[in-house]
Parts: structure tokens; sequence; C-alpha cells
């Protein structure tokens, strides 16, 4: 339990976590500029994502300081998350039988089918989302 | 917090750490039997609750047997009952809900309330030599979440429309878009948060169930002194805890396309009745077969839920009744982990016919191939606990025997469907009813039989009648058989499921006879379980009064009291054995109990 | 098999009323409360990768999915992510207090993680509202669908997190400091420290991916 | 005594009971449809092949169960037989039927493969695009051109024409909800998934007519969504397709 073997600087967690989550978004806004990659930019936003969640269990959740016991609650979830995605991935993820692609929707007369950047277009509703503006974003 | 759970200090963990304390304020009625936080009183409540549902489920299979016999006829007694306002014959939409909400209740509402809600709770903790759940109140609000469940799902029938009519797989676009089915206007929402709360139930018992298990086992029950009971129903809870999740976020996407028009599940440019699926403003661009992997994932090992402590149970009786050691403990141990893991990989077979990936379809095989084998063990330890024994054939044996039976019939149809091209031919036909209705009726049904025969004078002090139990017992035997066997028939003919006229294909003329002699079977087998009923509440008042061990068993709950009081155990105990000692050599007794008195 | 059943004596059979309970522990060497909310963050986990995993395959199979800086305030929820990680900091140190059997320190911080947790719903309430209210329902395509029901279901759980702490800050105004409530405050913070982790993903996945 | 007997029998009724009705199915029409395609032959084979596996392990298993409890069962005041299990039993009923299982799921992959693989479609143009709707079916040809999606597209209902012994390959769709494209005498079965177009394949080895039935629920009208596969001649096939050429000039469809 509380003993003293397994204190940790919550200051210097937290202070990392800021640190990871405004590289996130700093990573997340320079890729474009510096013309890294859509992938290179996504792998590294899961690097960083995962490190963060690595340190709020670990430390936070105190489980670097609990027994195998409430570790190996944990591990089953691990496989399993990633069955559940990579068993659903080759049916719609990647599956060449759909015939319009994910996301996409047809007009109301089934005459046009637009992808789905477009869909709020198609429907009438401003594709920049103006809760961006009036947040105070851009 | 009762006062039994004020007393563990957090951090106290030292094994065999005892405390004793004393309480006793008086309860009165509710406390002690609406809202009561007692394990044995939670564990009858739910099978009650279990068994009134089953009847209802009895009801509805009822109604579906004269429709499969008698299409569009007037249906005598139960049609009063089911639709007054016609009062006639069964109409194809009424026939979808039918079934439907058939399969939803026996699941959901009876053999995983019987099986984890009521065997779960009342065995647990005696077995284990514990006085009651880690969190008694959690199990309660249990039992209490399970109950708007069920009215919820029972509602359904009164939501315009009709009740959900999608089957109990809910396969979207059916179940989504209100306009492709009457039972997707307003039952299906019903149905969804009956299923919802019923799973969050099954969720705070599995916690609780894996929690007493881990924490409070008597001095020396060992995890491999466990009877084989517990640690079915710990496996299960297990299953419960990582599959049953998915479902609920199913759940919850499916209601959120229902009722905030969300496109999780449904295709882009759907037309329906000529009109275009989004034309009323719904989003789109989903995909279907999400939420059949999705559902499966749970679905698939909620069968496993609904037959791992089914076996549980009969390895207990079965071992009670012959008076023998189970053959193979850790086998049957290993086994069973085995089927619970495999089980989390083989939700595809349900979806060989789907359009799901064929690379998929071929693992899923091999998986679900391999499964037959930890069965294999499971049974051929059953038979090898029978040979050499000195069977007692009282009640619980005939139907935990009946149980061994039909597993097997039940498991080895499923080895044709695990066989993807074999599939091919029988998915959604009758072979596939036959096959569920082996391993969920023969099966779990008869271990709670079983169950409920061995276990009634511990829950009520009174011996079941033997006589009525085995005239019970032998119909129902015969009549499972004449009804789910000639169903192999219907399948092979090609027959398929889900329809409310199978005579609307002419070559399917010639399987009347066999469908109305099946149904005149499953009428007799309906009305057979009257000797179940009498005898049930007979013996609850009236039956035979026995001591603590009326079967000279072994297991730590034959130490308690019958019934046992709050608290369970009147003597502190220590486990000094395995549970199955039978004809050991070490005591003249055929039976040596698992635990010893230690207090003096 | 009448043979077979022991005749019931009252002597020796009859439940001793008011006889003294004896509950053991049997080990492992962990709390049972802390047991059982991992049990229950277990199947947490498998809930968000329900939804999550549905997210992923259905954006990985998404060929034109519109980049969420266009569509979503990222700089506004990026600072909400911080009030959410410097919440579960609070409730560290709010845990560290009831430890520390110390009421002031416990009732500082834990009141603060209460604050900056309805701060956090408060500001995903008014993002919701803004959203909604420049049209950009849930069932306007699947880009909106996927994003309130993620969101919405996370957002749920910390509303859950916020009453269940606030009830307990409440109930630690009075009473004993005792080593049961620093285990009730600990179970609640690893369900808080649970949500911001969700939180921790579904910002990235979601507002920046 | 008379528990004895009677369970007894009982139990011995499952396996003979359950042997002779298989044996006897057939003479009533209990028994699978005659199978008039390529894949017919194989699945057939597969279905036996399984067949006898499970009949030997349930005859084996229900006659074991029976005589024991038969056996054991009789009035014996000795105790029972002391063991705790075997090591070389278990070993040996895993070993075995790990063999055997792991031997028939190789067997089905061949003939999977061939059903659903890629690879194992015939080449070309699909010979028809199949639509599923509550509650019939549309088969959609190319018409004259053989292309799909031109106006000169030709559509008929509920009857699917295809020529004998030839590899037909056809895209299933859907237009509303799931439904399955079944058709038993082939050993036949794919889901029409909406928003998906799965191709199909088949080879039908004698002429005539056979019953298509959707057999995934898709609603009220389930039960008589039917249709019909016809087998016909290489020219019977050509004399029906400018039969529909005439009768449907220009009703063409969107494919
Ligand atoms: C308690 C419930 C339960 C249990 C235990 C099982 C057990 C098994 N099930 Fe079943 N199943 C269902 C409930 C259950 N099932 C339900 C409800 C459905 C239909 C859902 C719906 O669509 O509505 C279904 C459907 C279903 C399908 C889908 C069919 C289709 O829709 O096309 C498949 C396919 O693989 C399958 C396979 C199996 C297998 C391989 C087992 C194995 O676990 C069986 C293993 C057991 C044995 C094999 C017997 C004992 C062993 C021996 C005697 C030893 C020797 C044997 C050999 C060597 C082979 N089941
Ligand atoms: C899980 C358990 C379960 C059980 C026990 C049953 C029991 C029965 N089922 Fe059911 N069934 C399903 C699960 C179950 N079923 C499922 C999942 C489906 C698929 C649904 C779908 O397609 O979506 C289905 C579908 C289904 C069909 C196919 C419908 C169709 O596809 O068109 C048929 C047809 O005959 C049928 C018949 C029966 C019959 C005759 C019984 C009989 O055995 C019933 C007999 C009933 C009793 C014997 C009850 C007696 C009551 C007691 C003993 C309690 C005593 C009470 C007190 C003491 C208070 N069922
Ligand atoms: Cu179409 Cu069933
Ligand atoms: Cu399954």
């Amino acid at each position: 339990m509380s003993g003293d073997h397994n204190t940790f600087n919550a200051t210097r967690v937290l202070i990392l976590l800021a640190v990871l989550t405004a590289v996130e978004v700093g990573w997340a806004l320079v890729h474009e500029p510096l013309g890294i990659g859509i992938w290179p930019m996504r792998l590294g936003l899961i690097f960083l994502a995962i490190w963060k969640g690595y340190l709020i269990f670990m430390f936070f959740m105190h489980m670097k300081f609990e027994g195998w016991i409430l570790k190996g609650l944990m591990v089953p979830t691990l496989p399993l998350m990633c069955i559940v995605v990579f068993a659903n991935m080759p049916d719609t993820s990647f599956n060449d039988k759909i015939v319009y692609p994910i996301g996409s929707m047809a007009s109301s007369d089934g005459a046009e089918v637009v992808e789905l950047e477009d869909v709020s277009e198609m429907r009438g509703v401003l594709p920049h989302n103006a809760a961006s503006h009036e947040a105070g974003g851009h | 917090m009762s006062s039994t759970a004020t007393t563990i200090q957090p951090g106290e963990g030292a094994p065999g750490t005892v405390h004793v304390h004393h309480d006793h304020h008086e309860l009165n009625f509710v406390q002690k039997y609406v809202f009561s936080v007692d394990h044995k009183v939670i564990g009858i409540q739910f099978m009650l609750v279990g068994l009134v549902m089953f009847v209802v489920g009895g009801l509805l299979a009822m109604a579906i047997r004269w429709q499969l016999a008698w299409p569009g006829t007037e249906m005598p007694v139960l049609g009063q009952l089911l639709y007054p306002e016609t009062g006639k014959a069964i109409s194809p939409e009424f026939y979808t809900s039918l079934f439907t909400m058939h399969g939803t209740v026996m699941i959901f509402f009876v053999i995983i309330p019987l099986l984890t809600g009521a065997f779960g709770n009342y065995l647990i903790p005696l077995m284990i030599g514990a006085p009651d759940m880690a969190f008694p109140k959690l199990n309660m609000l249990g039992f209490w979440f399970m109950i708007p469940g069920l009215i919820l799902a029972c509602m359904s029938f009164t939501a315009e429309g009709g009740a959900a009519s999608s089957g109990w797989t809910a396969y979207p676009p059916l179940s989504t878009l209100a306009q492709s089915n009457p039972g997707s206007r307003g039952g299906q929402t019903f149905w969804l948060m009956g299923l919802t709360f019923s799973g969050v139930s099954s969720m705070m018992g599995a916690v609780n169930y894996v929690t007493t298990i881990a924490k409070m086992r008597a001095p020396g029950m060992t995890l491999m002194r466990m009877p084989l009971t517990i640690w079915a129903l710990l496996i299960a809870a297990i299953l419960q805890l990582f599959a049953l999740p998915v479902l609920t976020a199913a759940s919850f996407m499916q209601l959120s396309d229902r009722v905030l028009h969300t496109g999780f599940f449904t295709p882009t440019n759907l037309v329906i009745n000529q009109v275009n699926s989004e034309a009323a403003g719904a989003a789109a661009g989903g995909q279907p077969l999400l939420w059949q992997h999705l559902f499966w994932f749970y679905s698939h090992p909620a069968v496993y839920i609904m037959v791992l402590p089914a076996m549980g149970l009969a390895s207990d009786i079965i071992a009670v009744h012959a008076r023998k050691p189970i053959f193979g403990y850790k086998p049957m141990v290993y086994s069973m982990s085995a089927i619970a893991g495999l089980g989390f990989i083989v939700w595809g077979h349900h979806m060989f016919a789907s359009g799901m990936n064929p690379a998929m379809g071929m693992t899923f095989m091999v998986a679900t191939i391999m499964i037959a084998l930890p069965s294999a063990v499971k049974v051929f330890n059953w038979l090898g606990t029978l040979w050499g024994a000195r069977i007692q054939l009282t009640t619980p044996m005939l139907n935990a025997v009946g149980f061994v039976s039909m597993f097997i019939i039940g498991g080895l149809s499923g080895i044709w469907m695990a066989a993807t091209p074999v599939d091919i031919y029988i998915h959604d036909t009758y072979i596939v009813v036959a096959h569920f209705h082996y391993v969920v009726f023969g099966g779990s049904v008869f271990a709670i039989f079983a169950g409920i025969y061995h276990w009634f004078p511990k829950m009520f002090g009174r011996l079941m009648n033997e006589t009525l139990g085995k005239i019970h017992f032998v119909g129902t035997f015969v009549f499972t058989n004449c009804v789910f066997y000639m169903m192999h028939q219907l399948g092979l003919a090609g027959l398929m499921r889900r329809t409310a006229d199978p005579y609307a294909y002419e070559v399917f003329h010639h399987l009347k006879p066999l469908n109305q002699f099946i149904s005149i079977s499953a009428f007799c087998l309906f009305a057979w379980q009257i000797f179940f009923v009498v005898n049930f509440f007979h013996s609850m008042f009236w039956g035979k009064r026995v001591g603590r061990n009326p079967w000279r068993a072994t297991t730590l709950e034959w130490t308690a009291p019958s019934p046992p009081g709050h608290g369970n155990f009147d003597y502190q105990i220590e486990v000094k054995r395995g549970p199955y000692e039978y004809a050991s050599a070490e005591v003249d007794e055929d039976f040596h109990m698992q635990a010893e008195r230690v207090d003096g | 098999m009448t043979e077979a059943i022991t005749a019931y004596d009252p002597a020796v059979d009859a439940p001793a009323h008011h006889h003294p309970v004896y509950d053991y522990d049997s080990g492992p060497p962990v709390n049972r409360g802390k047991f059982a909310i991992w049990l229950f963050l277990a199947t947490e986990v498998m809930f968000f990768t329900g939804l999550i995993g549905a997210y992923l395959v259905i954006r990985m199979g998404t060929p034109a999915w519109p980049h969420p800086g266009e569509r979503l305030a990222v700089d506004l929820t990026a600072f909400n992510t911080f009030v959410l990680i410097w919440s579960s900091f609070c409730m560290v140190k709010g845990v560290e207090g009831a430890q520390q059997r110390d009421r002031g320190k416990l009732l500082k911080w834990l009141g603060l993680t209460v604050f900056f947790g309805a701060f956090f719903v408060s500001v995903q309430v008014f993002e919701y509202f803004q959203l909604l209210h420049h049209g950009s329902v849930p069932n306007l395509d699947l880009f909106w669908s996927t994003f309130y029901v993620m969101t919405g279901f996370h957002g749920t759980h910390v509303a859950v997190g916020v009453l269940w702490l606030f009830l307990l800050w409440l109930g630690s105004l009075r009473g004993e400091m005792d080593e049961r409530r620093a285990m009730r405050i600990e179970l609640a913070g690893l369900y808080w420290h649970f949500v911001d982790l969700v939180w921790v993903l579904l910002f990235t996945i979601v507002y920046l991916m | 005594m008379l528990t004895r007997l009677f369970t007894a029998l009982l139990l011995l009724a499952v396996p003979v009971l359950g042997v002779y009705t298989f044996v006897t199915a057939a003479d009533h029409g209990w028994w699978m449809q005659p199978e008039v395609s390529t894949f017919g032959q194989d699945v057939d084979f597969l279905f036996y092949l399984i067949l006898g596996m499970v009949t030997f392990f349930f005859v084996l298993t229900e006659m074991l169960l029976f005589w024991f409890v038969w056996r054991y069962s009789k009035k014996d005041s000795s105790k029972a037989v002391y063991t705790h299990g075997s090591h070389k039993l278990e070993m040996l009923w895993t070993a075995v039927p790990a063999g055997l299982l792991v031997l028939i799921a190789f067997f089905q992959m061949s003939t999977w493969a061939e059903m659903r693989f890629k690879g194992s479609f015939p080449e070309g143009e699909p010979f028809a695009h199949v639509w599923a709707s509550q509650f019939d079916w549309r088969f959609q040809y190319p018409g004259a051109d053989g292309e799909f999606g031109t106006m000169d597209d030709l559509e008929s209902p509920y009857e699917f024409v295809v020529p004998v012994n030839q590899p037909v390959k056809f895209v299933l769709h859907s237009r509303d909800v799931i439904h399955s494209f079944s058709v038993p005498a082939f050993r036949l079965k794919q889901d029409a998934m909406p928003g998906l177009a799965i191709p199909v394949w088949f080879q039908a080895e004698e002429i005539g007519e056979y019953d298509l039935v959707c057999m995934e629920l898709c609603g009220w009208g389930h039960y008589k969504m039917a249709g019909k596969v016809r087998v016909v001649s290489e020219e019977d096939y050509r004399a029906y397709m400018a039969g529909l050429q005439s009768e449907f000039m220009n009703t063409g469809m969107e494919g």
C-alpha cells in the first residue's frame, strides 16, 4: 500500500505530462509546414499518447508499485484490444468489396454520393466549423 | 457496507487472516427478503426470477412451435393471452418478434441469471467458506439492476410496431432503420436498454465473484482445492468482465444509430421502400459487419458463460453421486481455462456466410475446431469419473448424466458448423437451432435442474421429492430429444430458421408432419414441467426435512446448517484437502469432508 | 437412496442463532476494494476498446477523413487537456493528504480536483453547444457520429467522477480520518486517473490525428 | 431398480435412436437435397467426413455413458475405485482428438479457398449483378454490349437463369438490409450485405430449376423471399437472353 518505497515525484510527472501534451499539439501543427508525412506524424502522436498514458498508468495510478496480481488483471486487455481492432480491419478498413467509401453519404434523392470530407457541405453546413472561431481559435 | 465488510482493514492481506465478529440486529421483512444483502437470499431471488422468466420464454417457444406446425391458424389458449385484440393467428411480423424475444429472454434473463446469478451467488461464498460476498450491497444492486432490464425487455411488446424483431443478434440495418422493420420502430430501443441493464447487472456480479473468490477463501482453500463449480464460475465471470463491455459499447452505438441517427452501422445509400435512408437526415457511411464482429465478440464468449458453470455444477454433482473423486481434476481446470481463452478468438464462426474476409474465416475455423479439444477432455473425464464408481441414481445425478449426454450431441454438431465449407450449407438452417438448443437446453438447463435438485436441501432445508423428480427427468429427457434431435433433420433438408411459414416453399411441404411432431413434443415438454413446479413449491414447505449434509458430500457448503444462517458457518473451519475425497481409504466413510472444525 | 440421506437432528443441524461470523482473508495481498476497482477498470478498458476500436477501423477505412483541426477547436481542447491532467495531479495530492491523515490537505486538493473536473465538463458542454449551434449534429456525418459518441461517453465518465469525488469531499468534511477513508479516496482516484488516461488517448486520436 | 433400468434404457436409446434416425432420414426426405454444383461434392464429402468422425465419438461416448451408468449403479456396499485420474489417459484423449481435429481443419481449407478466395474465381466479367431487397430478388444482365451500367442492361425479377456446366460469377448486392443468397442444391450461401458488392461464383452441373432461398432474417417478409435459379443449356441460355432483350428494351438500371 502506501509504503515509503513507492513514492514518486508527482510534480515531475505532471510537468512531463504537460510538456508531452505541448509537444503533441506542436507536432500536430508543424508537420505540414515541415513537410513531415501524415503517417510519421500519426506514429509520433501515438507514441507520445502512449507515453503519456503510460505515465498516468504507472505513476498516478500507482501500477508501478503494485504486485503482479493487479498487473495481471490488466494484462489480458492488451491482446484483446489488439484482437478487436485487427479483426475488424479487413472487413471495415481495408475491404475492397465496399461500394461507397466508408463515411460517404448520398444526397436525399440518392443521385449523388460524396465522401466524408464533403458531406457537411452537401448538407448545407459550413465545413470550417464556426465553433473554432468563436471559441478563440484561428 | 454491511458489518461484515467493515472489519476488513485495508492492507491486511496475510493469507488466512480471520476476523471474528458478532452482529445481531434484527432485520425486518423487506431487509430480509426484498432488499437483502445476503448472498443466499439474492441467489434465491435470482433463481425465482429466472424460473419465472423461463416460463415466459417457454410460452414464447410454444407460440413459435404452434406457428411452425400450423402456420396462420388460430392458436388455442396462448393466442388469447398474447394478443387478445386479434385472438387469431400469428402474423409474420409477430412471429419475428416471438423468436427474437424468446432468444433474448432465454439467454439474458433465464440461463445467465440462473447460472451465474442464482448458483453463482448462492454457491460461491458457501463453497469457499466465506460469510458472504465481498461486496454485499453491490451484489444486491446487481440483482436490482436486472429487474428494470427484464421489465424494459418485456415492455418491448408494448412499443409501437411491436416487440423487437431483428433476432436476438439484432443485425443492423434491420435493427436500426425504423422503416425496414416494424419491431425497429420502438421495440428495438427497449430491447437495447433492457440488454444494457442486464449487462450492468452481470458486470456487478462478475466483479463481485472474482473478488470474493480471490480474497475470501477459508484457510486452506487453495486454488487447486476449489470445487470445479467455483472454477467454472470464476472463469465465466472473467469471460464476462472482458467480453461484455464490448457488447455494451456496441449496443450504445446501435442505440445512438437509432436515437441520434448516427451512422456507425448504416451503409451509404440504402433504399428502403423506395426511399433513400439518408433522406430523413440520418447519417450513413458505416458498416454492418462492424456490429456483427462486436456483437459476436461478446456473444460467443457468452455461450461459454452459459455452459461453463453448467459444466461445473455437473462435475460436482457427478462426483457426489458417483461417490468417486473427479477424474483428472487439474485437466478439468485447464480445459475450462482453455475453452475460455479460445472462446475469445472464435467468434467469427457465426459470420462465415456474412461476407467476412475469407482468410479470416479460415483462421476462425481452425480456432473453433480446436475448441473441441478441451471439450473432449472434459467429456472423457466425466466418463472417467463414472468408471468404477458407485453411482446413486438420484434425481440430481440423473439430470447431470442427462447433461453430459446432451452436451455431447450439441457439441458434436458444432464441429460441422465450425468447418467453413460445411457451414455454408447449414448456416441459418435448423441444424444451428438443433445445435444450440442441445447445448443450452440439453446442456445448461439440465445442469440447472440438476443443481436445483442437488442444492435445494441446502437452500430450503428440505429435500425435493425423488419420485416426482424422476418422473420429471424422464419426461423432460424424452421430449427434449424428440423436439431438438429432429431439428437436425429439418436442417439437413435445408429448412431455414427464423421463418414464419416454412411451407411458403414447395420443397419443405413434406417437412410438415415432422414439424407437427416436434411441436407436439414441445407442448408435452412444456406441460411436463408441471411435475417440477409442483415438486419445487411443495417441497419448499412440506418436503422432507434434512440435516446439514443429506448427500454425504464433501464440499464446504455441506458443513453449514441447512439452510445456513447469517454469515453461513456457525463454527470456524479449516480446509484440509481437495473437494473430491470420495472412497478414500483414510476414513471408514466413503466421503471425507473438505473442511474440519478448528474452534473446538 | 433414502439411506444416503442423513436425518435431520435439530440439536446438531439447526443453525445457531447469534454465532460469530468468520471472515477470512485468503490473500492475495491486495486490498479487496482495490482488487475490485481494477477489475472494474479492466471492464472499462474493454468498453472503450469497443468504442475507440470502432472509431479506429472506421477512420482507417475512410479515404477522406477531414482534418480534425478544421472542425474542432483544438486549442480550446488542448487547454482542457491540461486542465484534466492538472486535476489528476490534484487527485494524487489529495490521496496523499488522505494517507497522511491530513484533513486540510485532503480537502484542499480533492476540492481542486472536483473543481477542475467540473471545469473540464463545462468546457466540453460549451463546446457541444457551440458545435450543435452551428449545425454539427451527430447525424450530420460519420465524423460527428463518432465524435459525439466517444467524447460523450468520456464526458459522462468525467461527470460521474466529479459527482463521486464531490460526495467524498463532502464526506471528508467531518468524520474520522482513517485508513478506510484513505482507501475510499484512493479508489475513486484510480477511477479519476483512468478517465484522464482515456482522455489523453481520445484527445490525440480525435483532435490531433 | 426401476430407476436403474429406465435410466439405462434412456441412455442407450440416445445413440441407438440417434443413429437410426440419421440412417433412415433419407427415406423420409429428411436429408440433404441432392447437390448439383461443382463444390457440392466437396462440401458433401466434408460433411460425411465429419459425420463419420462425430458419429464415432457420439456412439463411443454415449455407449460408455450408458454402460458405466448401468454397470456402476449396481447395489454394492464397497467403495468406489479411488483414483484422481491418469496422466496416460489424459495424454491419450488429448492427443488423439487433437490429431483428428487438425486433420479435419486441414481438409476444409482447399474447398473453402475454392469457394471464396479471390484466386479461384473465374476470370472475366461477371454474368450478372444480383440485387436483393425486401422481399424480392432482381437479376441484372449486361445486355448486348456486355457491359454493366449501360442503357441496354437487362433486368428480370425472381428467376436467375444461368448456363449449365459453366462457371458463373455474379456480384451480390443488397439495397436495404442483410439478405442471404442461398441455393441449397448448390451448397451455396452468401449474405447480401448492404454496402458491399460481393462476388460469388458457382458452377451448376445439372439442368433444372432450383430454389433460391433468402436465409438471413430481413424483416417480416423474410419467410417468403423466394426465388429460382434456372439452369439451362447453352442454347436455351442464349435464347432466354434474346427473349429478355426484346422484352425489356431499354429498361436499364444503374449498376
Ligand atoms: C451453451 C452454448 C453453446 C456452446 C457450449 C456451444 C459450443 C460450440 N459451438 Fe455453438 N452456438 C450456440 C451456443 C453454443 N455453442 C448458439 C446459441 C449459436 C447460435 C447463435 C445464433 O446464430 O443465433 C451457436 C452457433 C454456432 C456456430 C455458428 C453456426 C452458424 O450460424 O452457421 C458455430 C460454428 O462454428 C458453432 C460452433 C460451436 C462449437 C465448435 C462448439 C464447441 O464448444 C463444442 C465442443 C464440444 C464437443 C465437440 C463435444 C464433446 C467432445 C467429445 C465427445 C469428444 C470428441 C469430439 C471430437 C474429437 C470432435 N456454434
Ligand atoms: C437459451 C436458452 C433457450 C432455451 C432454454 C430455449 C428453449 C426452447 N426453444 Fe429456443 N431459442 C433460443 C434459446 C433458447 N430456446 C435462441 C437464442 C433462439 C434464436 C432466436 C433468434 O433466432 O433470434 C431460439 C430459437 C428457437 C426456435 C427457432 C425459431 C426460428 O428460428 O424461427 C425454436 C423453434 O422451434 C425454438 C424452440 C424452443 C423450444 C420448443 C424450447 C423449449 O425447450 C422450451 C421449453 C420451456 C420450458 C420447459 C419452460 C418450463 C419452465 C420451467 C421448468 C420453470 C419452472 C418454474 C417455476 C418453478 C417457477 N427456439
Ligand atoms: Cu431477405 Cu431474408
Ligand atoms: Cu459461437
